[in-house]
This record gives C-alpha cells, structure tokens and sequence, in this order.
C-alpha cells in the first residue's frame, strides 16, 4: 500500500475537462439544432454580461426628435416614441430578462424540486401534501394566479420572479417527485442505507444529483416561459417599472404600434424574446435528447 | 368506473378548499381599496365609508370569509362592482364563450401537433424532425398577445381575409338560441348556416393564435412518447410479424403513445386557458378570462373568485374526463379502478 | 411476391424434404453507427440451417447471436447494417430483399419470439387481436373468420379458456401464458423458421420447461426449423440439433449438440462449459482449467460453528393488496373489508437460521418471498411480526428507518441483484467502495485522505479490481467489474453477515463463475456468514452448506445442500431440479 | 376577397346548396338601409351600470344615462372652431318647457307630451322623485348636487302635476348649472318604485340593469364588458327625433384593433385612441377627426407641499423649471393638447380657467432654484402615475424623470393600478406625480376650490395649505354668487397668479377630446362630460 501513495491523487481529476469538452462535441455534432440552441445561448449570456457596455447609444436616453424612426445605419433597430435607440434597449434588456429567467427558475427548482423529491422519496404524508399543494395550484388558471400574486404583491421584478416560481412548483414537484419515486427502492439507494447514510443524506447525496439532469432539462423549458410569463404580464400593466427596458413590456407598447406602421417597436423585442424563448425551449429539448436513455443506442 | 370518479371528486375536494380560500386570501391582499374606487371621482370620506359598509368589507376578514362561504354554499357568487351582474350568470353566459374558443384550439393544435409528432418520432433526426422541432418551438417563443395582434394586422387590416376583430360576431348578426353556448353548435341546432359560418369566421384567427402556442407541448409530448414506444419490444414484435409500417405505427405505437398525450392535454388546457386571457383581450372575445383580469384589475373581488373557482371546478372535471378517457385507452388504467 | 424466381417456389414445396437447406448465411457483417465510431457486431459469420433441424447460438452477452437472428428478420434498428455477406432464405436474397418482400416474409415465413414475454405484446390491444392482426395481415383469415382461427391457435399453444383468453390483455395473463401468446403470435402463420431469441429468460425454472418442450413439440409437429438463441448451454444442449458457440462477434465453433459438449473443441467453448453450473461439480470446476480458485480444494476451509449469526423466527410480512379497497375507504362507504382480501402474505411466518461462518442458500421462484425476506433480514423494512436476532440482539424490533444509525449495521451487508442498477451512477467506483467507510468506518474524518485512499485500494485489490478502474463511473465499468465494485462496498465494513441477492443472476456464466469463486473465496479470508438468495439450484449448492426452499412465503424445505438436490423430500423441490435444463456431462 | 364579398359569396353559397333553411341574405337592401341607421361605436371601456346614480358607476355609465334619460333643462349648441360646442352659459328645456328662475328658487314647466318610454306621461311627481332620489343615495350623485347647493329633497317642491319648483338654500352660481348636468336626470318613478325593495328604496338594482327614462334612447340589450344596444325612443319629446335608429357600442380593448376597424371603415366612431393615432388619422381622407380641449381641464404635475423636498416653493419652482413641457406636447401628445407653459412674461393673468404659466424648461435655471433651496446635488423621489392611462402617463413620467436626473433629481417611476390610484392620492402621501383634473362645471373658482382650497378636498392631491389661496377662492364664489364682477375679477386673477407663483401643482397641457370618425358620420357635439351624444349624430 505505501508503495503507491500517489495513486490517488494520480486518479483524481483525470479526464475531466476533456471528457465534458469531448460529450459536448458530440452532442453538438449529433444534433445540429442543439448546437444552434448553444450558440443562441452564448449570444444570450453575452448581451446580458456586456450588453450595458457594447451598446451604441444610452438605452434609456429619450430624444424626441428622433422619435419613431424607421431602423437605419445609426438607429438599427429604429427609436421608439420617446426616440430611445431600440437596438440598445433590446440588447440591455437581456441582462433583466434572463435574471427573471433564472432567479424564478432557480428559486421553484429549489423549492418545488426539493419538495417534490422528499415527496417521492418518503412518500406517506410528505407525499400526499405536496401533492395537495400541487393539485391546489394546478387548479387555478396559472396565468390568472400569476397576476393575482402580482397584483396583490405589487408589481416589481422580485414578486414576478415570486410569481413565476409559484406557478411552476407543480411542474418542478411532479418530476422530482416521478424520478425520486422511481429511485427510492433502486439499489444503490438500498445501498447507501446499508452504510448508514440517514434518509435526509441519501435524498441529497445520492437522489438529487441523479434527478439533477432531468431537472436540468425541466429548467431549461421553464427558462422560456418564465419569460413569456413576464411578458404577459407587462402586456396587462403588471410588469416590471418604466423605464427599465424589458422585452415583454417594450412588445407590450410596441403592440399599438403595429396597426400605425411602426412595426420594428414591438418586432425587435418580439424577436429578441423569441430568440431567447427559442434557445431555452430548443436547449431543454436537446438536453431531454442527452439525458434520455431512450435516446443512447 | 363510478368508483374511480367517486374517488376522484373525493380527493379533488381538498384542492377545491384550498383554492378558495387561496382565492378569497388573495383577493383580500389585493391593494385597491374596492370602496374608493367605486365611490367615484369625486368621493368624500364618508361617501367611501358609506360604500364600504354597503359592500360589507368593513367586517373584519373571518366574518367575510364566512359570508363568503355561506353564500357560496348557497350557489351565490356574488355581484360584480364592475359589471354590475351576477357573477355566476356572467360566468354561465361567458364560459361558453371561452370554452368554445379554447377547445377550437386545442383541437386545431391537435390537428396539427400530433401528426407532426408521429412523423418526427418515426423519422427521427430528419428533416421532419428538425422542422417539426423549429416550427412548433417558434410557435410557443412568441408571446400569445404578440401573435394575436400581428395576425389581426396581417389577415385583418392588411389583407381583408379575417372579419374585424369584434368578438363571437359580427355586430350585424344576433346569437343563436343558447342551448350549449358554444355559437358553432346553437346556430347548427338552430339550423342557421349564416349564422354558423359568420361565428366560425370570428373563430378563425384566434383559434389559430391559440393553435400555434399549443402546438410545441403536443407536439414535443407525441414525439416523445411515440419514440419510446417505438423502441419498446412490442413493436419489434408486430414488425417482426410482418405487420405493415402504417399498422405498427398507427394501431400499435400510436395508440399506445396515446397515453401521455392524453394526461399531458389536461395541463395544455389549463395553459390554454391562461394564454386565452390574453387573446381575448386582443380579440375582444367575451369570455371568462378577459373578464377575470378585469375584475383584477379592478380590485373586483366576486368576479375572481367565481372565475378562480369556475376554473377549478372545469379543471377537475377535466382531469376526470382524461382519467376516463386514459381507462378507455389503457385496459391497465381500467382494472385498476 | 418474391420476384425471384430461383428454385425458393421449389424448396418451399419440398418441405418433406429433411436436409433441404432453409436458411444460408456467408460471411454476413453486421456494423453499427455509434458515437464511439463503426462498431462490427457481427464478422464473418456462416451458418447453414436445414429444414425441420434447430439450431443454437450460444454466446454470452455482446456476442452478436442477437444482432445475427435480427438480421436474418432484417429487423436490426436504423442504426445497423448489413456491411457485407449474403443470406438465402429459402432462396431468397434476403440481405437486398425490398422491405415489402421482407414484410411477407415475416410473420408467414419466419418468425421470432422474443425474451421477456409481457414487453413483447402490445399492452393496451386483446391478445386475440393481436394474433388476428397478424392472420390477416398475410391473409391467412379473414375479417368473419379471423376469430375462430385465432382460437384454433390459442388452443394448439395449450391455452386454456382461449374463447375468454382471446379477450385477455397481456397484464391480466401470467408470464409463462404471455409467452405461449407470443409463440401462437410467431407460428399463426405456420411460418418455415422460428428464431427463438433467450425464449425462457426472466421465466421461472419450472415455466421454462413448459414453455420450451411446447415450442419443440410444435416445431417438430410442423416441421420447422428453428434457431435458438440462448446464453445458457443447458438449454441449447437440450433442445438443439446442431450448436454454434459466438464470442465476440464471430462464429468459434459449430457442431453437433453432442459433439460440442462431449468434446469443445474451441477454448472458448470450453471456458463456457465449464462455467456452467451442473450436477456434481465444485465450485472451482467452474473456472477455466488451471484457474482453479480457492475454492479448488471444494470443503469449505472455515468450519462453521454452531453458534447462530442469525435466527428468523416465525417471520411475517403483510402487504395491502393492490387495487383492494382502503381502509379508510371502507370506513367512508360503511362497507366491511374482508381481510383477506384486502392482505397479502408475502412472507408467510418462516424461520431459520444462519450460524457464524456459514452459508445458507435461500431459493425459490420468483414471488416466493425470498427477496422480501431477506430485505427484512437487512433491515430495509419492518416486519409485520416474528423475531429477528442478530449475534443474541433482537434486531427485528429496531424500525428500518433508525437502524441506520445502529451500530449493527455496518456487521449485516449486502450485495445486490444488478450490479448497474445498486452503483450510483454519479459516484466513481472509488467513491463507492470509500462510501461505508466514510459514515460507518470512522474516516468520515479523512475524508479524501490517503488513508481512505488505501483502504479502498486494498479492497479493491481484494476484489481483483484493477486500481486504475477505480476512477471510472459505472457506466464506464463492465458487469463482472461492476459486480466486484459491489462487494468491495458490501466487505468494506468487514461484517459478520453479507447477503447476496441473486449476486450474479445478471451476469453472464464466465463472469459468474469468477464472482462465485471470488465470494468463496472472500469468505473464508474474511470469515463471513453469507445469506444467498437465488432461484438457480445449481448455483446455490455450490456456494453454500445449507439450502431452504421456499415457495409462497413459506418454507416447504430445508436441508444441507447435497441432502436436498440429491435427495429432495418435497415435490415441488423435485419439479424445481427437474427443469433445470443443463448441459450433458 | 374582402370580407364582405366573402360573406355575400358564403350566403350565396348556402343558398346555391338548397339548404333547408331560408337564411336571409346578410346584406339584403333592408339589412344595408339597418346599416345606415345604425351606428358602432368602439371604446375600450364600457359601462358598469346604466345609472349614474347607482353605487360607483364608472364613466362609460354617464354615456348611457345621458343619452337615456333627460334633465329639465340642457345647454343648448354654439359653435367653436368649427364643431357645436355646448354653450355653459345658456340653457334651454328639455323636459321642461319653460323655466322660470326667481330670486330664492327656480320653477319648471314640462312639457305635456313628453312620456317615458313605456308610455306613461312624465309628471311633476316623477322629477322630484328623481331630484330627491339624486340628493338622497350618497355618493357621486349626491356629493355633484351638493356642488350646486342641491343638498336636500325639501328643496324640490311639486306645484302641479306638471310644475315643479327649486328652492335654493343658498344663493350659488351653480345651481342651475348644476341642473343641466347628467345626474339631475329624471326617471319613471312608478315603473322604478314598482322593482325597488326595502334594501333598495330607489331602485339602483333595477335600474342598474335597465333605462327606465324618457330619453332619445334605450338600452335593449348589455352584455357587460362586451356590448350594449341601444334602441331609438321614437316619441321622444326632448328635442328633434335623432337620425340613428340604433346604436351599437362594443368594447374593443386592444388600441391597434380600434384603430384598425376605423381604419377599415368597420366601426363608425371611437373617441379612444392613443394621440398618435388620432394625429395620424387626421390625414386620412376617410376619416374625421375631431379635438376639442377638455374644458376646465387640465393635466399636471403635482407635489406633496407637505413634506420636504417639496415643502419648499423654491424646488416647486425649481421643478416648474425642469419639466420638458416641449417634449410632452411634441412625443408624449403629439401636438394634440393645448400647452399650459410658456406664456409670455408680459402677458396679464387672465380671468379665465385653466390658462398657461409662465413657466418654460430652464435647467440651469431649475439647477440655480435648487442649490438655492439647499439641494444642490439634488435628491431623491418616486414619480407616481395612474396606470389606467399609462398611453399618456408613462412616456410623460420618463421624459420628467430623464428630465429631472439632469438637474440631480433622481426618481423612480411607480405604476398604480386604476383600482389603486383614487385611494392612493386619498391618502395624500405620493411626494410626485401626474394626473388630470377636469370639471364638468366650467367655471375656475369651481375648480380652484376643489384643488386649492385649504379645506383640502379629495383633489387638493397636493394637501396645499394657504390662507391667501383662501381668501382668493371664497372671495370669488361670493363675488359670483352675487354677481359682483370686479371683485371676481380679481379674485380669480389673485387666485391664479398665488398657483402659479407657489407652484403646489405645475400645469401642463389641457388634454383634448379626440373622436374619429368615418367621413359619412356627422353631428358630432362636444359636451362638459366629454362623452358621446348619439342624438345628434347621422350617418350617411
């Protein structure tokens, strides 16, 4: 034994980096749609870090003298009714969208998913409230209820994310808690039992990393519609305060627009937000593709 | 089977409680004071105390909790401010309205989604199934609203094809006879085709706007599934045995890849529903949910909790709907109950 | 149909004639597109099979005997093709056949039945359609009278009841009916070649035996040929005329049943052989000749004591029955529940006992309540009554949601039935093996330390697992190494008493033969008592000293393991030993 | 195809398939000449009750009651740039025929013919049950009587059946004014009392629901939220038979589709459209775009005097600096509005309401004005705006808040919902904000006493505070009251130089009331109220 007491260290760490870099290539090569959806997600993570630096003009300076002017070379995306450049507005306007995105998501993933695995993991009671939870709020009209916590909360970014986590709880707690179901009894769980792991560690330590995938794929899709949800709700005057500039509310205003001729004030937003949507919805269907044994021939 | 729906309703009871009182909460934290706004703009003081005790929302909240409740009990939902009706007689008269509107979308999406998704699933990694991917992801990326109105430009003003935007009807036309609400089916029952076609016109668009944001989660659920039974061994059985592609696809793949579509439609619909909100309030439809945002955003408090409640109750009866329609599908679902 | 027009119209009608060939295969190449590159599945494989003549293709897993059977039916998946090679079948090219032309073929010609019955039926259409569809799919009935010939065949593959069978779903009939439907499925159409793929796997012992004399009986009546596939020499020895053993994609030997046993030829036929588990033999008879094991000298080295390890006394465990009304149910409607009906026995009050050092082998079908019985034994779930005592402490009262923290526990392990499925798939084998002794094995607080590193080396090595592996994931580990990474974990601890469930029921008969003689082996180093739970007779009479026979949650026998296989008192212990299939010594 | 060939050629269709049924065309001669008698009106909003004085009927209500019920008297029409205008300071009958105004009270005459529209004669009886009924619910109504010294149901004597008399309980320049407003409407006394209830004594449910008047139209069918109909009351007695035999008046949320069914030629009128629009109409030879200055009305900035910062006249004024009034008017209005800035410093205040400041956006001034009040770096504040009409309010409060972070005001923009926003300015606490005050009573002391006055009534939303502004106001009633029209004079002009000068509120623009309509719609009249008089309106 002490004649090999660098083994260890010799094992650790190797073939990480480039078995990630490797998978990734061939996730990518398998499907070009994915990888289409991981460039769209880099342009995404981009705008948001750089976007307030790289813009070409201040994204909330008003000049009415340019007001609602068609896109050209200076103004790419045109000037909205208050002359504000749209191309820096929608380019600044990503760092608070995908924030929406992933706070909400972060915040019903740590919720709901956790719920919904002890749910699954210990079944009986935990099983049959978070159930009820989850039944309660899938009762209601989920967009309905989202104005509701809006408007009675009052509309700021935080309580859309609030919002936005909320209605997706049943979403998150019914696949953590389908996928920790299927796992309470598998054999490497029996397994961590039997070297005296207690219940609460096995959930964490041996459960939630396996069900971490398949969540990862559920986040991926909800990214997008936590920010149609955002949007929606700026288009009933639920949405985040003026003159921050966000895709949904600028779509929202743009929308009056459109009859009048003024098409790119609500088309850019629109496509920005689509664009995002996209990326989230095509990454979550990518990463399904990945995670599914299904898929692995 | 009747076991299985008693079962049902019993555990869906709970939720029922839970949304109403979720509901009544809910509406209570709202921070509109109701008195203020309906006592008009130029209220004094008094005129909104006098208003508030004439609504009963100067009783302290369990009072008007249990108010609430026994009213309820009673079928009362109480009078919208903002309307000036019965609740439940709106509801009952605007439900058909989105139902129709809902249920023509879904169908539609249906049409579309679900033929989409099997050719994708049996051609998986072609064209069809990238296309089916693109097509039906663009269709959900765009907010339901934004569709709406760029449809109404584009068939309506731009183009003539669609009427106006003007809801169940066109102004010159009155509504069938109601017998089940829905137009396409009274103005059939009553034998007026002008009538059926003029509502099946104001259908059209936003149906389709519906359509298109329902088509990604059929679509991706048909995929899906149809991929995974596709690679179950029974399949390799019935292929095995000569069955013809069309046979194996349709009789036994496709049947059984049936089955999450069928559970997942029930949460498409709630979906729908949430998204019909918004397209009636683009296509000035007179349904439930424009009036729900309505009544929130009015601070209107009988409104939303009967549309909540309304909801809840057509969300469970739903559910049981696909539950029965699962037992007919699936003879497992069945033996069970 | 054909389009061919060679002599296939005349082979098809000399079907009276014995040495005909049916089906021809030269140097067929099979390759598959993975993200790993081209794989060849299959190289160069011939093999010739004549009318009414059963072949068997004998291999362990990945040695392509399923890739060749599903290129003959042409059924491989969009990933595989055929790389080169031909195959005649009754004349017919079969290799560049249109899919049309296939289609005729399968199902009417040539057909197949497949392992795990159940999955292989459509499980939402009645079995009598099923069949029906395939009757008229080649026209062999009509609409009118597409039900009474399904009946006829229902009633050929001895099904009773068929009028009400042929309504039936396949989750309302048993596994062993399920396969008879998937037989009258593939001979509906009276087809020329049946290609039975692992036909019997995942069926009890005794339905194996139905199933597979109902097969031949039928082939035999109607003059088929057929090819068997199958992993267990046993069963191809019984059953076959002719036997071509596989190994990596290629063909090693091909002879006659009885040559090819009497007298392998091949290594690698021979490594198999002898790895089968057979009367009369010792544990180390297993392994390849001059391989013998430890336990080469057969008498257990570790004299068994008397002192009891474990006692089970009177052992009870309750289920509700499925779809039973509740409890609380009952009390809303005011409807009495009977009970009986409303409780399953799994466990029906058994008893026995394991003493220190030695082995007890725990057998029976599937159902019998062995795995329940010993998942009690383990402590992953409470009893419904009865005593368990471990070392002279009754252990049975302690809830399975505490003993975790109960310092027995580290001294009752387990190793479990799926080596795949019992690893995280998250954790490296390292971090597998180290993960006892990092919450029992106080070094919790070396964590990541070289101690740890060591200890878990040294049972790495005591499991014969290269060290350079222990950094792989399971998924990157195969089954043997997988299976050692298992009871690496379960002797981390050193224990008093490990229990192996079905340990090697998911490994091929080379992999379990070394397994098997690696837990021997552990055993008397360590001085462990085992618990093994299996249902293969064989299998446990080499590793233990004492065997219970269970049946229904009850014991019907107990014995030292030579006294019950050689001399068994009951007779479903009889009809169990009877239907193992095994290879003629 | 344009929509209507497609539906004469789907009508064609049926017909040409024999069905059974005998579908009448759907553009038949009959239903073209309907077409012309009818009008459609979009809005975005509709009524919430048909009565003005039922419990928080919402302004799209007064369209209904104005047009189905009558008054004694109206204004009769002048004309103001081209379009009828109501004159406020003449009246004449509607149901009355003679009105006959003496030193402590005002006699009425009806006319003998008028009948409500179920048939019954209207009678004496029936106005001051009415009368009485306005002054008695609480509420709007009441507290608009009030506003006219109309305060108790003794005031409203029945001196025959087709007689009545109004006694003043003080002398006040609004009181007969007050009488020509929508709430003084007069209602079928029998046919209401008959459907009232002990809860309800006047019967607000029932006539929530239905008209029960004797004016130029009835409701015949509101589907709330989505449409009302009305019917042409062809015995009217109030004035000359209106043209429109039928109104139909649909609610159409989405602004773009408003503007797109005008556009078309869909819909016949809208009065609700983003300014843009309506200046973007303009030029389009198919339609007809009015703009009339809301009258006694204007849109401002207002400030709570009670706290610091704006305790202080000096950042009020530094504010009045800082405003970009230009802007507002040229991106926020689009020109359509009458700018309350700017006058020239020689011109003399005005006995007029409202009428511009002299203030103009002077940042360096503004920036000056605010180190002199001990801000020099400026500070911080939220600018409040009333969601409900976010097209205009939004824009305004962006270009004020860039504004303002010029000058080192920094502001955060909070959005109120409709339903919030009464109670939020009731609670007197917003430090900045935006919002309109617009009475239907178009004389200033009115409106100074409502939004100056100390006694710090509901629309003193800046909760200002001045014995001089007092005296001013109270001086001007009394003046008014009794026709003292020097010292009125100068009270006004006092009144209007002290807002100006202390700047509590800082006035921007008077909005206008913009309706489109298509080029064959005419009679368009403007009103105090600013909604829709169908009775004069034409098509064709």
């Amino acid at each position: 034994m002490t004649a090999v007491p660098s083994a260890p260290s010799r094992r650790r760490g190797s073939g990480g980096l480039a078995a990630t870099l490797k998978h990734a290539h061939y996730v990518i090569s398998d499907n070009p749609v994915t990888g289409l959806a991981f460039f769209m997600l880099l342009v995404l993570v981009v705008a948001a870090v750089f976007g307030p630096f790289i813009v070409p003009h201040d994204p909330l300076a008003s000049n009415t003298m340019s007001a609602l002017q068609p896109p050209s070379a200076t103004h790419w995306f045109g000037t909205d009714q208050l002359g504000r450049d749209i191309f820096s507005r929608v380019i600044v306007a990503t760092r608070l969208d995908l924030a929406i995105a992933v706070f909400s998501v972060a915040l019903v993933f740590a919720a709901g998913g956790i719920a919904g695995i002890a749910a699954g993991f210990f079944g009986g009671w935990t099983d049959r409230i978070v159930g009820r939870i989850c039944d309660t709020i899938m009762a209601f009209p989920l967009f309905v209820l989202a104005m509701g916590i809006v408007a009675a909360l009052g509309n700021t970014v935080t309580n859309i994310v609030i919002a936005t986590a909320i209605i997706n709880f049943p979403l998150y707690a019914r696949v953590a808690r389908a996928e920790a179901a299927i796992r309470r009894q598998a054999g490497f769980v029996q397994a961590a039992r039997l070297t005296g792991n207690s219940e609460w560690r096995i959930l964490l330590t041996q459960i939630l990393p396996n069900i971490l995938p398949i969540m990862m794929v559920q986040m991926s899709l909800t990214m997008g519609y936590a920010i149609l949800n955002a949007a929606g709700l700026s288009f009933i005057g639920l949405g985040v305060r003026p003159p921050t500039a966000e895709w949904g509310i600028m779509v929202a205003e743009g929308a009056t627009f459109i009859v009048s001729g003024e098409w790119w004030i609500a088309l850019f937003p629109g496509l920005s937000l689509m664009f995002a949507v996209f990326c989230f919805n095509l990454l979550g269907d990518g990463l399904r593709d990945i995670v599914d044994p299904q898929r692995r021939t | 089977m009747l076991k299985l729906i008693g079962s049902r309703l019993a555990t869906a009871i709970p939720s029922l409680i839970g949304v109403v009182i979720v509901t009544f909460l809910l509406t209570r934290v709202l921070p509109g004071d109701t008195a203020a706004y309906f006592a008009g703009p130029a209220a004094t003081p008094q005129a909104i105390a006098e208003i508030r005790t004439k609504l009963g929302l100067d009783k302290p909240l369990p009072t008007q909790f249990v108010d609430y409740v026994s009213a309820l009990s009673k079928g009362d939902l109480g009078t919208s401010l903002s309307t000036g009706q019965s609740v439940a007689h709106e509801i009952a008269t605007r439900l058909p309205a989105s139902a129709e509107l809902t249920l023509c979308g879904l169908i539609f999406a249906l049409l579309i989604a679900v033929p989409f998704g099997i050719a994708a699933a049996v051609k998986q990694g072609s064209w069809i199934d990238h296309a089916c991917r693109l097509i039906t992801t663009a269709g959900v990326s765009l907010p339901v609203f934004f569709t709406g109105l760029l449809l109404v430009y584009l068939f309506y003003f731009r183009l003539g094809w669609a009427p106006a935007p003007l809801g169940r009807l066109d102004v010159f036309f009155s509504a069938p006879e109601t017998v089940t609400g829905f137009y396409l089916i009274d103005s059939l029952l009553a034998g007026d085709l002008e009538t059926f076609r003029a509502a099946a016109a104001q259908l059209v668009v936003p149906t389709l706007t519906l359509a298109i944001f329902a088509l990604a989660p059929i679509a991706r659920i048909t995929r899906a599934s149809m991929l995974h039974v596709l690679s179950s061994e029974f399949i390799r059985t019935a292929r095995a045995s000569g069955l013809t592609s069309k046979t194996v696809i349709l009789t036994y793949a496709f049947r059984n890849a049936m089955l999450p579509v069928v559970t997942t439609l029930g949460m498409v619909f709630s979906f729908l529903l949430g998204a019909n909100v918004l397209v009636e309030k683009v296509f000035a439809w007179p349904g439930i949910g424009s009036y729900a945002v309505e009544a929130l955003i009015t601070s209107d408090f009988a409104p939303v909790q009967g549309f909540v409640l309304a909801m809840a109750i057509l969300y469970v009866a739903l559910n049981l709907i696909i539950d029965l329609a699962y037992g007919i599908i699936d003879p497992r679902a069945r033996s069970e109950a | 149909m054909h389009g061919v027009v060679d002599p296939a119209s005349a082979i098809l009608a000399s079907a009276e004639q014995p040495h005909g060939k049916l089906l021809e295969v030269r140097d067929l190449t099979v390759e598959f597109a993975t993200r790993r590159g081209i794989v060849r599945a299959v190289e160069k494989v011939n093999l010739t099979l004549a009318k009414g003549e059963t072949l068997g293709i004998v291999g362990e897993s990945g040695s392509g005997k399923s890739v060749t059977s599903y290129t003959v039916m042409r059924i491989l998946d969009r990933a595989g093709r055929i790389a080169e090679g031909a195959i005649s079948f009754s004349g017919i090219d079969v290799a560049h056949a249109s899919e049309r032309e296939m289609r005729d073929l399968r199902g009417r010609e040539m057909s197949m039945i497949f392992q795990n019955p159940r999955a292989a039926l459509n499980p939402i259409r009645k079995v009598g359609h099923q069949i029906g569809d395939v009757l008229l799919q080649h026209v062999q009935a009509e609409p009118r009278n597409v039900k009474e010939k399904v009946i006829d065949i229902l009633n050929q593959v001895r099904i009773a009841r068929p009028e009400e069978r042929y309504h039936a779903y396949p989750f309302e009939l048993s596994g062993g009916m399920c396969q008879r439907i998937v037989i009258a499925l593939a001979l509906a159409c009276r087809p020329q070649l049946l290609i039975a793929d692992e036909p019997t796997t995942g069926l009890d012992v005794t339905t194996q035996k139905a199933v597979m004399e109902l097969v031949t009986e039928l082939t035999r009546a109607r003059g088929m040929s057929t090819v068997l596939i199958t992993h267990d020499l046993g069963l191809a020895a019984t059953y076959c005329d002719t036997v071509m053993v596989m190994e990596k994609g290629k063909v090693v030997e091909t002879a006659p049943a009885e040559q090819i046993f009497r007298n392998p030829q091949h290594p690698y036929t021979r490594k198999l052989m002898r790895a089968t588990p057979r009367p009369g033999i010792v544990l180390g008879d297993l392994l390849p000749e001059g391989e013998g094991g430890v336990a080469a000298h057969s008498a257990p080295a570790v004299a068994t004591s008397d002192v009891p390890l474990l006692k089970v006394e009177n052992l009870i465990k309750e289920y509700p029955r499925q779809g039973a009304p509740s409890p609380l149910f009952a009390k809303f409607t005011g409807k009495a529940v009977d009970p009986k009906d409303a409780i399953f026995r799994a466990v029906d009050g058994i008893s026995f006992e394991v003493k220190k050092g030695e082995s007890v082998g725990l057998v029976g079908e599937s159902g019998c309540g062995k795995s329940t019985t010993s998942t009690i034994v383990m402590r992953l779930i409470d009893p419904t009554a009865g005593r368990i005592t471990f070392d002279g402490q009754d252990i049975g009262a302690i809830p399975a949601r505490s003993f975790a923290h109960h310092p027995i526990r580290r001294r009752i392990q387990m190793v479990f039935q799926d080596p795949t499925e019992s690893l995280n798939p998250r954790y490296t084998a390292a971090r597998a093996i180290a993960d006892p002794l990092l919450r029992m094995g106080g070094m919790g607080g070396l964590r990541g330390g070289a101690a740890l590193d060591d200890k878990v080396e040294e049972l790495a090595r005591m499991v014969g697992l290269p060290a350079d592996l222990l950094d792989r994931f399971p998924h990157q580990l195969s089954g043997g190494q997988k299976a050692r990474v298992g009871i690496a974990r379960a002797i981390a601890l050193k224990p008093d008493l490990v229990i192996l469930d079905e340990p090697t029921a998911a490994l091929d008969v080379s992999v379990q033969a070394v397994v098997l003689n690696l837990l021997e082996e552990l055993k008397q180093t360590l001085g462990m008592s085992y618990l093994f739970v299996s249902h293969d007779l064989h299998v446990v009479r080499l590793l233990c000293d004492r065997v219970i026979v269970m049946r229904q949650g009850r014991v019907v026998e107990e014995g030292t393991s030579q006294e019950v296989l050689e001399a068994p008192k009951d007779a479903y212990t009889r009809e169990l030993i009877a239907a193992i299939p095994h290879p003629p010594v | 195809m344009n929509r209507r060939e497609f539906l004469t050629s789907a009508s064609a269709t049926a017909a040409a398939a024999g069905a059974a049924v005998t579908a009448p065309a759907v553009f038949s001669p009959a239903k073209a000449q309907a077409r012309n008698e009818t009008l459609l009106i979009v809005s975005e909003s509709g009524p919430n009750n048909l009565d003005i004085h039922g419990v928080g009927t919402n302004v799209p209500g007064y369209e209904a009651s104005w047009n189905c019920y009558d008054r004694l008297i109206t204004h009769p029409m002048k004309e103001v740039n081209g379009t009828p205008y109501y004159d406020k300071d003449k009246f004449e009958g509607e149901l009355a025929e003679d009105m006959n105004i003496g030193d402590m009270s005002v006699t009425f005459k009806l006319k003998k013919d008028a009948t409500f529209q179920d048939g019954t004669p209207v009678t004496a009886k029936d106005v001051k049950w009415s009368l009485d009924r306005s002054v008695s619910v609480g509420g709007f109504p009441t507290f608009q009587m009030k506003a006219g010294s109309l305060e108790k149901p003794e005031q409203f004597v029945v001196v025959d059946d087709r007689t009545i008399r109004v006694d003043f309980i003080r002398k006040d320049r609004l009181t007969i004014p007050d009488l020509a407003v929508i709430v003084p409407c007069v209602i079928n006394s029998e046919l209401v009392k008959k459907n009232a209830t002990a809860q309800d004594p006047w019967g607000l449910e029932y006539t929530k629901q239905n008209t029960a008047g004797s004016g130029a139209y009835k409701v015949t069918k509101w589907t709330p939220g989505t449409e009302v109909i009305f019917e042409r009351y062809d015995n009217w007695k109030g004035g000359p038979l209106p043209k429109i035999k039928r109104v139909i008046w649909r609610m159409v949320p989405s602004a773009g589709n408003r503007r797109a069914l005008l556009e078309r030629g869909d819909a016949d009128i809208s009065y609700d459209l983003p300014n843009k629009d309506f200046m973007e109409l303009k030029s389009n030879p198919k339609l007809n775009i009015i703009s009339t200055p809301y009258s006694n009305g204007v849109q401002y900035i207002g400030m709570n005097v009670t706290r610091p910062p704006f305790n202080n006249p000096k950042v009020r004024q530094a504010m009045a600096y800082a405003v970009p009034y230009q802007k507002i008017m040229d991106a926020v209005m689009f020109g359509l509005a009458k700018p309350m800035f700017g006058a020239s410093p020689e011109s003399k205040t005005e006995v007029a309401w409202p009428q511009p400041t002299k203030y103009n956006t002077d940042l360096a001034k503004a920036k000056a004005l605010l180190a002199e009040a001990g801000y020099p770096d400026g500070f911080e504040t939220t600018i409040s705006f009333d969601l409900g009409f976010a097209g205009v309010n939004e824009p305004l409060c962006i270009l004020l808040q860039e504004s303002l972070a010029q000058i080192g005001i920094k502001t955060t923009i909070n959005k109120i919902p409709g339903a919030n926003w009464r109670t939020e300015l009731n609670k007197k606490e917003l430090p900045l904000f935006t919002n309109v005050f617009s009475g239907w009573l178009d004389y200033p002391e009115y409106f100074f006493f409502w939004c100056y006055h100390g006694s710090n009534s509901v629309f003193n939303t800046m909760s200002y505070q001045s014995a001089a502004m007092d005296t001013f106001i109270d001086g001007a009633r009394t003046a008014a009251a009794g026709g003292d029209k020097a010292a009125y004079d100068t009270d006004v002009r006092g009144m209007v130089d002290l807002a100006f000068a202390d700047a509590p509120r800082l006035p921007l623009f008077q909005p206008y009331v913009n309706v489109a309509m298509q080029k064959n719609v005419t009679g368009y009249e403007y009103w105090f109220h600013r909604r829709l008089d169908y009775r004069a309106l034409q098509k064709g």
